[in-house]
């Protein structure tokens, strides 16, 4: 049961009023009728799913109504931080590979 | 002392925690029992000399009492006077007692003592290792559901009542700075300390008073007996504000950031049903800024021949019973320990003026305090020895002893008898790792106390006492103390002055390693040594295991079961896994480590259901003409949350009937539907035109204001999940409306776009489905009726179709939007829903003279069938794009920007020329309805699996047609109008009908258009 | 203004529409909980109990959006009679605007709720319609919505029942307003005083919430004011 | 291999079960292998026990990071059902089904497959359209199914709550009498064993740190116990941890790994005699033949690998079985835990080649994995030995996600999994 800071109402809330909406950072191609069926794929289906540190993309659903970011480990279930749309993560995973 | 203790032939005539002064009786397998306050029922039923308390699961043994609380795996009771009441397997070592207790127990048959399935259990015991069940019952192979179903017969404890339960149980969520798991010396001195300090605290604790392990032993803090300490806490503790105190109280899972829940028994305790709608037990949802587990530890039988027999018991467990509730279950002990603390059980029990046999210590030289004191008291000590069986038959009634070798596996000379009634053993003690498991840390094991203590964890959670490997009173109290100054270091808070009492000084000699009593012949061969009482694991069975090639300690465990009870193998799992790294040669570490996982004890499932079930199971959502519905008799359906009209059966009509009732008088004359449930969405801003244009798959940007268009909704794989009609209100304002389903998705789907792709826009949106009740009319006398509430001008030149117009109707300022989902003239009135039903009854008062006719759901779906209009969700399934519904005249392909949606439906898959698509479908035989999901094939005679080419998505009895009218998907079926189609239905009738177009009445519309 | 006549229904349509939603005094509105007659409940219900329940039904309700420059922050001052609260979670309630009573809680930080006398509502569309410059969006959600207060001594074990934020006085002090769940529906939460909480829900909630409040409130004894 | 039956349990009792053969050996792994299975789960068991056994295929390893059936094989609720809506789903799972049926006798280990049947309830109407929908397309099929009224699902399960009082009255379900379940644990034994007496090494506790590929072909994978091991072709069925080893690959797949909870009661006696499912209030239900309930429900909304999920879900669920079963409401809650399943965009697995050459996938089973073990490992076998996907498989490619020919089973199909 997570215990989320939500970066507009500034404080931490219960998991309960907060909906995961999947991995963050994934973006709309610009020009849609100019990708590929396997770009397009890509873009709706293919996913990093990583087992660490991930960012992922939340809303306040019960609260502000917000979407902003979170980056947390997926196997301790660690928030490292939170941050809002449109900004970067400061901690990303080691990509020794 | 006066009262009559004889029917309590094992209770000591003063000592413990019990009420003397407040007898209880309750029944205990049909018989009745006398018992006092302070008691549990295990302690009552040792009391009243009861020993046999179950059969084994396998093999039907007897079994007695071993423990005093959450790792006793055999007192599993039936509990409940009444059958609404009955609870299966409570535990009698944690239930306390009360007056009128009815209890039972759950296995044996024609009763427990004299069970005759322990014959079976003798002589088919051979046949059942672990896992026997898996090398056979597979021939003849029709033989195993006959096979299956003893085993089922023979399966489970306790029973669940047959009626509903009567009891209320509700959840309260609470917030602390800390939470102290466990109120034994460490979580009290934890406790006062945090509490001194101004700390927000919690401290919950399994057992019905504070005190933990210092409520059954002898020893003192500050020169009085603990309990008047533990007094003097709980009483300062009670002073705070902010610290809830809680017995009676399992802190049963610990999830993730700090997130415990705690089952509090309110009125279990004392009521076998709760007392005037008393809360019966309380779940407490806890998130702690951080905790502190002073859950202390259980001793740890150790494993011989027949230690199942009743009067085979824990040492402490002993101990408790004496010290805490005057009863001393037997009367000649034997105790065999491999350390010194358990010597206390024999110190107990010689106090208590009953006769110690002998200690037997495995250790050559002991040396301590309470080895010393026995010695005093003459108490005689084998040492370096073991008992390695126990015989009696339904109570020990003597023990085998003889000499082991230092390291205890392997008997070093001849084997001496001795009688006994009872045999307390202990191997040491094994920490209550159990929460700090739960979100996934993994106990290490620690060589110095033989036992598995709390592994790293993400949590922000401290650890003092037992659980740690600390037994000494004095120790365990300083590490009380210092988690909780550590905790207060990590809030801010200053320490406040807090003294540790001054505590008994006690040295304790090494113990010893020792898991499993070796016997004159090999473990497979020797009198069955459990490990796992209630599963009836024994070691013959860890090692068999080993054997077959099951070298993983998890399959270990699942091989034999061994962990798998309720009791989650409290006792036993240390030693199953010593004896299973002996077997494998090598260390328990290397062999493996132990999870738990909540629950640390069985939760009622209406504990962590709460009051979120029966009328409050979930929010039943209403419009504000609901009571109208109801008052007039409607049928509802459930949408989403909402409560639908469905239809309104007049009388003894019945659904069909009402359903061509309410047709025909929308066709002919004028009818009614509340549609305040659909989605209404209020979108503002200068780019609210832009924003919709990509969200719908058709064309917004000439809408002008005052008209209304219907638009399709598709995710961005081009697939349809919402439709529905958007007005323009003002050059920057329009109102959507959604699905009454889908509108709180298509809100979060217009937010996500907006927050996350396109924030530049400039629009906001909020949704007004609540705010507006919505009433359609709908009919040729639509107009006549809302012109007698109106003053303005609705005639077709000041309003056509799909035009809205703000007007005032019965009064009450409206939004009226000429739209249409009947095909028919219809006007849908929206006002503020505080006045909906003042409009709706106005709309009634006026409409007598056209017969005017609410219709609910089931009428409007037949109506729009008729003018074959989808409805998403119905007629779309999440697989079909707008150009399988054939609706092509709803995508904009040319808009400038690239709508959610135009990508994904020109994807290779999405183009095929045989994709299924939306045709009407006409039965050949009017009279027949085919049925909504009846699946169309082109060769009814084709053999299965036969080629399937649509199924059947919305279909109707038309009143108006007078025959069925159906819609539903075709493989290119919009090239194959007026060919024929079968359905073949699990009755055996096959129902043919023709592919036709989807419009059934009024092709061009005429009828909307007036 | 506009607001008194009945037969002109547009306020303002410039590039938003304004309608005027308010019938004539006359006829009266049925708040979400009118078929619970809390009216007779007060009268012959019990008068003592650790909870009080009382609908505050009818006001006029606003949600505002807006991310207001100052020059948006000072029009919307003059308009309301109150500035806008920016810190999260705040609210703000006077008695002095030309408006009446107007409370203005946070929402988010693009988004406010408006809570007047229900006669005001149409009057500060129109204000906010022809003198608030920029992009912003008022809602009136007056229908949709209603105000339960909830007080007495057991108000807040009524509500560690029903929401998973913590109510206590050093995390949730008077005037602090939250957005949350409640029970298995939502409630924007305002601390009104110690012992009183102004709970706004949805109205087609409103049922629920009431059987729930009830259930909840039981073992405190429940009082109902009308 | 030793045989198991009846008279041999007697025979072993007069040796006091002293002399029972290992089930599987414990060997130290070959150089090369001409397949590599990665995860020694059930899926993977049964690949390498249907390489070995019916493609001739012996020379095979299967390397499990951590014991074998450990993974989600172990946490699952047993429910094996084949009543899937589109043809592609629906035969399958219907493959596995036909060979649950004989699996004991096959596999000479009794898996305990019992076919008590399984109920998916309908609360609304758009739920009993789904159903008679998916009930047709079953028969047309060639699988068992009927659609029930709410009377006769009540005379099946007695102790289901049919009457009006629900908030969702119980409209109907469907029923598929084949259906039922079976001892997860006895699966993947059951496989190991056979696949071990064909030949294949079974090797555990071996992590599998990276995928060995040259040329953009895999020729082996390096474990940290053992170093490199090569093979002509690697077969992965590491279900949540795919994306982990797609990773090694290269590449992405379509799936997110949620974490998916379960739970038991303490054992009662029996009560419930069959599978009951509801999507509509999220809960479903089994008893086992230990007296257990066994319950599950929808997977967590975010991604994790920590085998275990939040408490507010384990609440719904149990909200769900007291809404549906109000006798249950003084049981009690014994255990509960978490798996990781990798779930796929459209409900449906990817059992399919990929970017690099010679390697394949078997995953995106999500929460309906258990159900088709040994179908799965049948058709993954016969796709690994020839080199091409069986047709079975053909329409589970990864590449589906490209062209759009997704099979979903999501909301067409109405039921959980």
């Amino acid at each position: 049961m997570f215990h989320i800071y939500c970066p507009h109402c500034c404080e931490y809330r219960e998991e309960e009023e907060f909906h995961a909406s999947g991995q963050a950072h994934i973006s709309r191609p610009l020009d849609p009728d100019a990708c590929t069926d396997k770009e397009w794929g890509e873009f709706m289906y293919f996913r990093a799913n990583p087992r660490g540190i991930h960012h992922e993309l939340w809303v306040h659903g019960a609260g502000c109504r917000k979407y902003f970011n979170i980056t947390r480990h997926t196997q301790t279930y660690e928030i490292l931080e939170v941050y809002k749309v449109g900004e970067k993560p400061s901690i990303v995973a080691n990509e020794a590979k | 002392m006066t009262q009559d203790l004889s029917k309590q032939s094992n209770r000591l005539q003063d000592g413990g925690r019990i009420d003397r002064s407040k007898p209880l009786t309750f029944t205990y397998n049909g018989k009745q029992y006398k018992g006092f306050e302070g008691d549990t029922l295990a302690s009552a039923l040792l009391a009243n000399g009861v020993d046999i308390v179950g059969r084994s699961f396998k093999y039907s043994r007897p079994r007695g009492i071993v423990a005093a609380g959450a790792e006793e795996p055999n007192a599993i009771m039936q509990v409940g006077s009444t059958e609404a009441t009955q609870i299966p397997n409570v535990r009698a070592t944690q239930q306390s007692l009360y007056n009128g207790l009815v209890a039972s127990t759950t296995n044996g048959w024609p009763n427990v003592d004299t069970d005759l399935m322990s014959w079976v259990g003798k002589v088919g015991g051979k046949m059942m290792p672990p896992g026997f069940y898996y090398k056979t019952f597979m021939y003849p192979k029709s033989m195993w559901e006959t096979y299956e179903s003893y085993i089922r017969k023979a399966a489970g404890l306790g029973r669940a009542p047959k009626e509903s339960d009567p009891d209320i149980y509700d959840k309260m969520n609470q917030h602390c700075d800390v939470m102290i798991v466990g109120a034994g010396p460490a979580g009290l001195m934890a406790g006062l300390t945090a509490a001194r300090a101004g700390a927000r605290v919690i401290i919950a604790d399994e057992q019905n008073e504070f005190g933990g392990s210092l409520l059954s032993s002898t020893e003192t803090l500050n020169s009085k007996p603990a309990a008047e300490w533990i007094a003097e806490v709980v009483e300062e503790l009670s002073g705070f504000d902010d610290v809830l105190m809680l017995p009676n109280s399992q802190v049963n899972g610990y999830h993730d950031h700090n997130f415990l829940t705690i089952q509090q028994h309110c009125t279990d305790q004392f009521a076998d049903r709760a007392p005037n709608g008393q809360i019966a037990q309380r779940l407490h949802r806890v998130r702690a800024k951080w905790v502190i587990l002073a859950t202390g530890a259980h001793e740890r039988p150790l494993v011989y021949g027949n230690n199942d027999l009743p009067g085979c018991m824990v040492a402490n467990a002993v101990s408790t019973y004496l010290n805490r509730y005057g009863v001393a279950p037997g009367k000649d002990l034997v105790l065999m320990t491999s350390n010194d603390n358990a010597y206390r059980t024999a110190l107990d029990w010689h106090d208590a003026g009953r006769n110690v046999v002998a200690i037997v210590d495995s250790r050559k030289n002991p040396q301590g305090t309470f080895v010393e004191a026995a010695r005093e008291r003459g108490i005689s000590i084998l040492v370096g020895s073991g008992v390695i069986e126990a015989h009696g038959s339904k109570r020990v009634s003597s023990v085998s002893i003889a000499p082991l070798n230092e390291t205890g596996d392997v008997i070093v000379g001849s084997v001496v008898k001795m009688a006994a009634d009872t045999l307390a053993t202990s191997g040491g003690w094994s920490p209550v790792i159990h929460l700090s498991c739960h979100t996934g840390a993994r106990p290490v094991w620690n060589d110095d106390i033989l036992g598995f203590t709390p592994g790293a964890t993400a949590q922000k959670q401290l650890t003092a006492g037992a659980i740690n490997g600390t037994f000494s009173t004095v120790q365990v109290l300083e590490e009380g103390l210092s988690a909780a100054c550590d905790a207060l270091a990590h809030l801010g808070l200053d320490k406040p002055d807090a003294a540790l009492p001054e505590a008994d000084d006690i040295e304790e000699g090494k113990a010893m390693a020792l898991f499993h009593i070796p016997h004159t012949k090999p473990t497979s061969k020797a009198p069955k040594q459990f490990v796992d009482y209630q599963n009836d694991v024994t070691a013959a069975g860890i090692e068999l295991a080993c054997r077959e090639g099951f070298e993983s300690i998890e399959h270990v465990k699942r091989y034999t079961a061994m962990g798998f009870g309720t009791d989650q193998g409290k006792l036993g799992n240390i030693n199953g896994m010593a004896i299973a790294a002996k077997m494998l040669k090598q260390t328990i570490p290397e062999t493996g480590t132990t999870i738990f996982r909540p629950n640390y004890t069985p939760v009622t499932f209406g504990a962590i259901a709460g009051r979120d079930c029966g009328e409050l199971f979930d929010p039943k959502r209403y419009t504000a003409m609901h009571a109208w519905h109801v008052e007039h008799g409607a049928k509802f359906e459930d949408v989403g949350q909402w409560k639908r009209a469905w239809y309104y059966p007049q009388s003894n009509e019945s659904m069909q009937d009402a359903l061509n009732r309410e047709c025909l008088a929308t066709r002919e004359s004028v009818g009614i539907l509340d549609a305040s449930t659909l989605g209404k969405i209020d979108i503002q801003g200068k780019d609210a035109r832009e924003f919709l244009g990509r969200v719908y798959s058709n064309a917004w940007a000439k809408l002008p204001v005052g008209k209304c268009r219907y638009g399709l909704m598709c995710g961005e794989d081009g697939m349809v999940f919402d439709d529905g009609v958007t007005s323009c209100l003002a050059e920057n304002h329009f109102l959507m409306t959604t699905t009454t389903g889908g509108a709180a998705h298509v809100l979060s789907w217009l937010e996500i776009y907006h927050q996350t792709e396109w924030p530049e826009l400039e629009v906001y949106f909020t949704s007004v489905t609540d705010h507006w009740s919505t009433m359609t009319i709908s009919g040729p006398n639509s107009r006549k009726l809302l012109e007698k509430l109106t003053d303005y001008d609705v005639s077709k030149e000041s309003m056509a179709f799909m035009d809205w117009k703000p007007m005032t109707v019965a009064g009450v300022p409206a939004r009226v939007f000429r739209i249409s989902f009947t095909g028919e003239l219809s006007f849908e009135i929206n006002v503020q829903a505080n006045y909906g039903l003042h409009v709706w009854k106005e709309l009634f008062e006026k409409g007598a003279e056209f017969n005017l006719t609410p219709y609910g759901t089931e009428t409007m779906h037949i109506l729009r069938a008729e003018k074959g209009f989808i409805i998403a969700g119905q007629d779309t399934d999440g697989s079909v794009h707008p150009f399988d519904l054939g609706m092509s005249w709803a995508v904009a392909m040319k808009k400038p920007f690239s709508f959610i949606g135009k990508r994904g439906m020109q994807r290779e898959d999405c183009v095929r020329a045989d994709r299924k698509q939306l045709v009407g479908l006409k039965t050949i035989d009017p009279n027949v309805v085919l049925p909504e999901g009846a699946q169309g094939v082109l060769d009814p005679k084709a053999p299965i699996p036969v080629p399937m080419v649509g199924h059947v998505t919305s279909s109707y009895w038309s009143a108006n047609l007078k025959r069925s009218v159906a819609m539903g998907f075709v493989k290119g079926g919009l090239d194959k109008m007026g060919e024929k189609i079968f359905y073949p239905l699990a009755d055996g009738r096959v129902i043919e009908a023709e592919i036709c177009s989807a419009v059934f009445l009024d092709p061009k519309g005429e009828r909307q258009n007036v | 203004m506009s607001d008194v006549t009945s037969d002109v229904t547009v306020v303002a349509r410039d590039t938003k529409l304004v309608t005027k939603q308010l019938p004539a005094a006359d006829i009266m509105g049925e708040s979400p909980l009118h078929h619970a007659d809390l009216a007779s409940i007060a009268e012959h219900g019990p008068k003592e109990g650790g909870v009080h329940f009382h609908e505050r039904k009818l006001m006029g309700l606003l949600t505002l959006r807006c991310l207001p420059s100052l020059e948006q922050q000072e029009m919307i001052k003059s308009l309301l009679g109150v500035a806008l609260p920016m810190q999260p979670l705040t609210s703000v309630t006077t008695n002095e605007s030309s408006m009446g009573n107007v409370s203005v809680r946070w929402v988010s930080p693009d988004e406010w709720l408006i809570i007047v006398e229900a006669d005001k509502a149409c009057g500060i569309e129109s204000h906010f319609h022809d003198k608030l410059m920029g992009h912003f969006s008022l809602v009136n959600i007056s229908g949709g919505t209603t105000i339960f207060d909830v007080s007495g001594d057991d108000v807040v074990e009524m509500l560690k029942k029903s929401t998973p934020v913590d109510l206590h006085a050093s995390e949730f002090p008077v005037g602090k307003v939250v957005s949350t769940v409640f029970a298995k529906s939502g409630a924007m939460i305002c601390r009104l005083a110690d012992d009183k909480f102004e709970l706004v829900v949805r109205r087609s909630f409103a049922d629920y919430l009431w059987l729930w409040i009830q259930d909840a409130s039981r073992e405190y004894g429940l009082v109902v004011k009308a | 291999m030793q045989h198991y039956s009846g008279f041999g349990l007697l025979k072993h009792s007069f040796s006091h079960h002293e002399n029972w053969q290992r089930v599987w050996r414990n060997p130290t792994p070959k150089k090369k292998y001409d397949v590599i299975i990665v995860g020694g789960g059930g899926h993977g068991l049964a690949t390498a026990y249907y390489l070995a056994k019916e493609f001739g295929v012996t020379n095979v390893a299967v390397i499990e990071k951590g014991f074998l059936g450990g993974g989600n094989t172990a946490r699952n609720t047993t429910i094996v059902r084949s009543n899937y809506l589109w043809d592609e789903a629906a035969h399958l799972y219907e493959h596995a089904m036909k060979l649950w049926e004989g699996l004991s006798q096959d596999l000479n280990y009794n898996v305990m497959f019992s076919q008590r049947g399984c109920l998916n309830l309908g609360h609304t109407l758009q739920d009993m359209r789904d159903i008679e929908r998916r009930v047709n397309a079953n028969r047309l099929n060639g699988i068992d199914g009927e659609v029930l009224d709410a009377q006769q699902v009540q005379e099946i399960v007695p102790v289901l709550d049919c009457s009006d009082r629900a908030r969702y009255p119980v409209m109907g379900a469907s029923w598929q009498p084949r259906a039922g379940v079976a001892r997860h644990d006895a699966v993947a034994w059951g496989f190991a064993r056979g696949a071990d007496a064909h030949g294949v090494d079974l090797i555990q506790q071996t992590e599998v740190e990276d995928l060995i590929i040259e040329d953009g072909t895999v020729v082996g994978v390096r474990t940290a116990r053992y170093g490199e091991i090569r093979a002509d072709k690697v077969g992965c069925v590491v279900a949540g941890n795919s994306s982990v080893l797609a990773k090694m690959g290269g590449f992405e797949l379509p799936l997110e790994s949620h974490p998916l909870q379960a739970l038991v009661s303490e054992p009662i006696k029996p009560i419930l005699d069959t599978v009951v499912m509801s999507n509509q209030v999220h809960g479903y239900a089994s008893q086992s033949d230990k007296g257990d309930l066994v319950i599950g429900a929808g997977i967590d909304g975010y991604t994790g690998y920590g085998q275990r999920g939040s408490y507010s879900t384990i609440e719904h669920t149990i909200q769900a079985i007291v809404e549906m079963f109000p006798v249950f409401s003084r049981v009690r809650m014994n255990r509960q835990w978490g798996g990781i399943v990798d779930t796929c965009p459209d409900a449906c697995p990817i059992i399919s080649e990929t970017p690099v050459k010679n390697l394949f996938f078997n995953c995106g089973w999500g929460t309906g994995g258990f159900k088709a073990t040994p179908g799965s490992g049948h058709v993954f076998a016969a796709s690994l030995a020839k080199g091409e996907m069986h047709p079975l498989a053909k329409p589970f490619s990864m590449f589906r996600f490209h062209n759009g020919a997704l099979v979903d089973e999501h909301g067409a199909a109405g039921v959980a999994h």
